[in-house]
């Protein structure tokens, strides 16, 4: 096992694989930038080293400095939580070059699933069912080309995309160029990467996904699936559930045993997600995440696994502890993502001094923040605040109980979504579960006119 | 003093090594930075952190004193128009041979240390005349971005 | 169901009630003294009534003012929690002549387990095993005699007796007249009662209780049991467990099955438990409490029962909603009270302003407390700021993670327990389980001795 | 206005009943009586709570003045010497023939209301004469323990 491991994130999920290591008995190195300088999760490490200052291309995504930082303090691993250089294969590959064992899959899968054209072939060719599309398209006239093949809509995506950059949904033939030259401006803005494939667009799917875990010695094991249909019009998770309500049983067990298939198929080490789109009786591969999700809590309460810890245990060469027989999941748990946002106002990013704080406590509620009454929200760095999570005996009590906690919490000095989500928690159609991920934006929309 | 290399901070009850002794001091030194006050002490178990801040400097002219690791340095202030070097890159600290000595009269630039990072040499330069009033860091010293290597008084 | 429910209590446990209200649907009445008017469970429940003024007997022991504020408020049933009225049969008695469901077991039976030497004659007939040891006794000379039949040592107790009040372990018959004078005139002095009884004294035994729950409709299940074996030298809780660690598998069934049998002799109803004293491999019944305990969230946490909701839900005339072959604890659960007291001075109790509060989050922690950064904690009530409940897949796990959370956990404004009982948890004599409740005041006098 | 009765208080979003208005008034009373202010205003989604300190009065006699139920009680206040009756139990309040009236001279200490706990009278005197200045109770209203029933002016 690791003696010190170098934490390459910030905010919740830097605490929250400091717990993990602390459990295991690991020392931990936490980085920050001088706009961080008192977050939690400075506070809560062994050893601290600032990386640079407040933007991150100069601090979070400065890989010389977190493998200085790593080396200079004797660490013998780096975990690099979700976002930032997660996903990163040349920082898991410079880690290994340094001696530090990166914790998540191999660099050349993380490449391979990083890149979006990619990851779809190769899960096509390993038989998971895929969005009918192209490869890398060359041209928007080279993209009409395909969407006339498998007919609008269609969906134009950046083979680089995220976070709903470099994606265009197209309805007709003549709005694809305009779409397509957006698109692809974007994704050479945000990305450096203008590639682009066109894909079928499903009408109001469901985004489902499946947590596996693999270890170095060839166990394999799924942890059911989570539904995150609750998006923001950016396509940002904003609820999330395990299990996912309102799934047939057979269409829920197929989803298990292609994610584990895929997941032996790319040689796939450490915990991952494959992402689904769900339409009907029938399922898409979207993308497969080589990294932790934010939204893992809701699979840990109802499987009770700590994937983190199990992420360290399987990085430092250990098989895993359970097989697939041994999980079995238990209740029904929801997460809320309390994001310093203004819902009133698509969402935008606040930032600012919180100068009330009150977290919810008691039975079957979880809460992951890295935040404190007094704590500044710096503008640099994304919004979540903290992850509150409710675990019931079913998915009506989980509700309740995450209703009775939003009622508890209190965080004032920025807007959040709180009081947006009890407003989601109540609503019918969410209640009756099986919601796609057009749901949200369309309840904005009803909801904008309902004020105006 | 040094914020990681061999005595690497293991978990301690109420007892900070001397890492995190330097990482909390420098955090603090921002935090009194921006307070405004001129002295800031802070007691956590056994140990004593205590800052205070120089007259009219810049933030990061403040004077760093862990009264638990060395009384004496208490008492030190950088003298006004001090100006703190600091190194902006995670590495290890390298003087340049005669090495920089407190009260020695610097004539023009010159690469007074290097910091290195990963292989790669980042040179600190005393950017012009002046005199050495503190030096922080000793050779081979592990720093952090940020961390101040010695104040010149021009 | 009920449709209000006025909760008689305060502190950590009244938000405790209000949260499964909420979680059910139920509106909730707070009751509150003077001292507690900024307190969270005040501000969490619909409704709140001041009753009194600080000092308990004036206000949380306010009978006619409490009753008052349910009728008033149009409440249909009561939660008393622990403490105060809790084991009041009176009290019970009064709700009920007003036409307010009293959440807890008949009068009759809180009225015969709260006197313990009837408590225990009832449970010798039904076949419980109990201590040697006498009924009451009216004089000193009479429990010489006693003491003389079952041989020294021998525990002097008061019928009324709680908390450590009116009771004194007596090695020798020289002894004996002292401590029988002081104990009664204690338990006189504390519960206008100064009934004694006399019972072998146990060398060093483990307190383990037993967890049951039983409806109005002849339903009956244990939820295992809980080791309470850490004890101030006051023999208050400090630390519990649930399972109990190091306990043979066939006493453990003994247990479940005694505690079983004892609930359905005495036609209890409603949740309760059971103390035992373990003794090698003889346990002995020691008493039973009609209420809900403070160490019931290491039942829930593994069982997977919200055993306030079951309270409620049984007091409405619901059956349980499980069988006990439904229930299967998973894991390994712990349980540190914090207490606003100073372990190096007998724990005596700490008032004053809470200046920085900072509880513990992540997978596996549950925090109960009423506290907050600013909260005044007033002179008049118990000690407990809150309770921090780790979870984890073993007990090594579950300690582990509880150590982290303390780490995490900073409170300022007045001494606490939380790194005392870090230094507990650390202890290898505590770590290898199975101590019995002279473990602790004899780690605190070789605490001492260190210190001095 | 009442902390109980027919229309008790439901679980709502943002809005708050009479009732809880009422419990919140009180609490916040306190906590102005405490902080050496002179006004207090709260804002909570669609109920907005404003306290005003009465010139030189004792923490009880600020006065309460609920904006979302009556605004013109916001302009209110006891005058000086104003002495606070309030009820030492929780119960209904019951108004003496005559009822008491604000502008009343009141002559002797007399019984002008009773609050009934469980069918227990518990009488509420004038304690001496004065002039009714406040009447904050209507018959049949439920109160808590420590609510002020009326000032009178000494």
């Amino acid at each position: 096992m690791f003696k010190k491991v170098l934490i390459a994130n910030r905010g919740e999920i830097a605490l929250r694989i400091n717990r993990a290591c602390h459990e295991l008995g690991i020392a931990t190195v936490a980085i920050f930038s001088d706009a961080d300088r008192q977050s939690l999760h400075v506070r809560h490490a062994d050893e601290a080293f600032c990386v640079g200052p407040g933007p991150v291309a100069r601090s979070y995504l400065n890989i010389p400095n977190i493998i200085s930082a790593a080396l200079i303090s004797g660490c013998d691993a780096i975990h690099p939580g979700y976002g930032f250089l997660a996903e990163n294969a040349r920082f898991a590959e410079i880690a290994a070059d340094h001696g530090l064992t990166f914790i998540g899959p191999k660099p050349s899968v993380i490449a391979a699933m990083g890149d979006k054209a990619t990851a779809k072939r190769i899960m096509h060719e390993a038989g998971v069912p895929t969005t009918p599309g192209s490869d890398i398209v060359a041209s928007a006239d080279e993209a009409l080309a395909v969407a006339e093949k498998i007919g609008f809509p269609v969906l134009l995506k950046a083979t680089a995309g995220g976070g709903g950059k470099g994606m265009r949904g197209v309805a007709t033939a003549a709005e694809l160029p305009t779409a397509f030259a957006t698109a692809q401006a974007e994704a050479e803005a945000s990305f450096k990467d203008g590639r682009m494939y066109v894909e079928k667009l499903l009408v109001n799917p469901r985004h489902i996904e499946v947590q596996v875990i693999a270890d170095e010695h060839g166990g394999v094991a799924h942890l059911g699936e989570r539904d995150c249909s609750v998006q923001k019009p950016s396509h940002q998770k904003l609820i999330e559930e395990a299990s996912a309500p309102a799934l047939d049983p057979n269409l829920r067990d197929r989803l298990h045993a292609v994610a584990v298939k895929a997941t032996r198929a790319v040689g796939y080490t450490n915990a991952g997600t494959l992402e689904f789109l769900v339409a009907g009786d029938d399922f898409y591969f979207m993308e497969m995440n080589t990294r932790i999700q934010v939204e893992h809590p809701v699979t840990e309460l109802i499987y009770g696994v700590d994937l983190v810890k199990e992420q360290i245990r399987i990085a430092a060469g250990e098989p895993l502890g359970f097989t697939q027989d041994d999980l079995h999941p238990h209740g029904h748990a929801i997460e809320v993502r309390v994001n310093a946002e203004d819902p009133d106002n698509n969402f935008s990013p606040a930032a600012g001094t919180l100068t009330t704080v009150v977290f919810p406590g008691g039975p079957g509620i979880r809460v992951d923040t890295h935040v404190y009454g007094g704590a500044v929200v710096p503008p640099f760095y994304d919004s979540l605040l903290a992850k509150i999570v409710a675990v019931g005996r079913s998915r009506e009590s989980a509700i309740l109980r995450m209703e009775r906690a939003l009622g508890e919490t209190r965080i004032e000095g920025v807007k959040t979504t709180v009081e947006f989500c009890r407003e989601v928690l109540a609503n019918e159609e969410f209640r009756a579960g099986g919601i796609g991920v057009g749901w949200l934006p369309a309840f904005l929309t009803r909801r904008a006119a309902v004020v105006s | 003093m040094s914020p990681g290399g061999e005595k690497a901070a293991r978990r301690t009850r109420n007892r900070m090594t001397d890492d995190v002794i330097a990482t909390r001091a420098r955090a603090l030194a921002g935090a009194l930075a921006e307070s405004g006050f001129a002295r800031l002490r802070v007691r956590d178990g056994e140990t004593e952190i205590e800052l205070r801040r120089a007259p009219r400097t810049s933030p990061a002219a403040v004077a760093i004193a862990l009264l638990s690791a060395d009384p004496d340095r208490a008492a030190e202030r950088p003298p006004d128009r001090a100006e703190v070097v600091s190194s902006d890159v995670v590495g290890i600290v390298r003087l340049m041979r005669p090495a920089i000595a407190e009260g020695q009269e610097l004539e023009g630039d010159r690469e007074v240390a290097y910091v290195e990072t990963l292989g790669i040499r980042n040179p600190v330069r005393s950017r012009g005349a002046g005199r050495v009033s503190a030096v922080f860091v000793t050779d081979g010293q592990p720093v952090e971005y940020g961390q101040p290597l010695f104040t010149i008084e021009r």
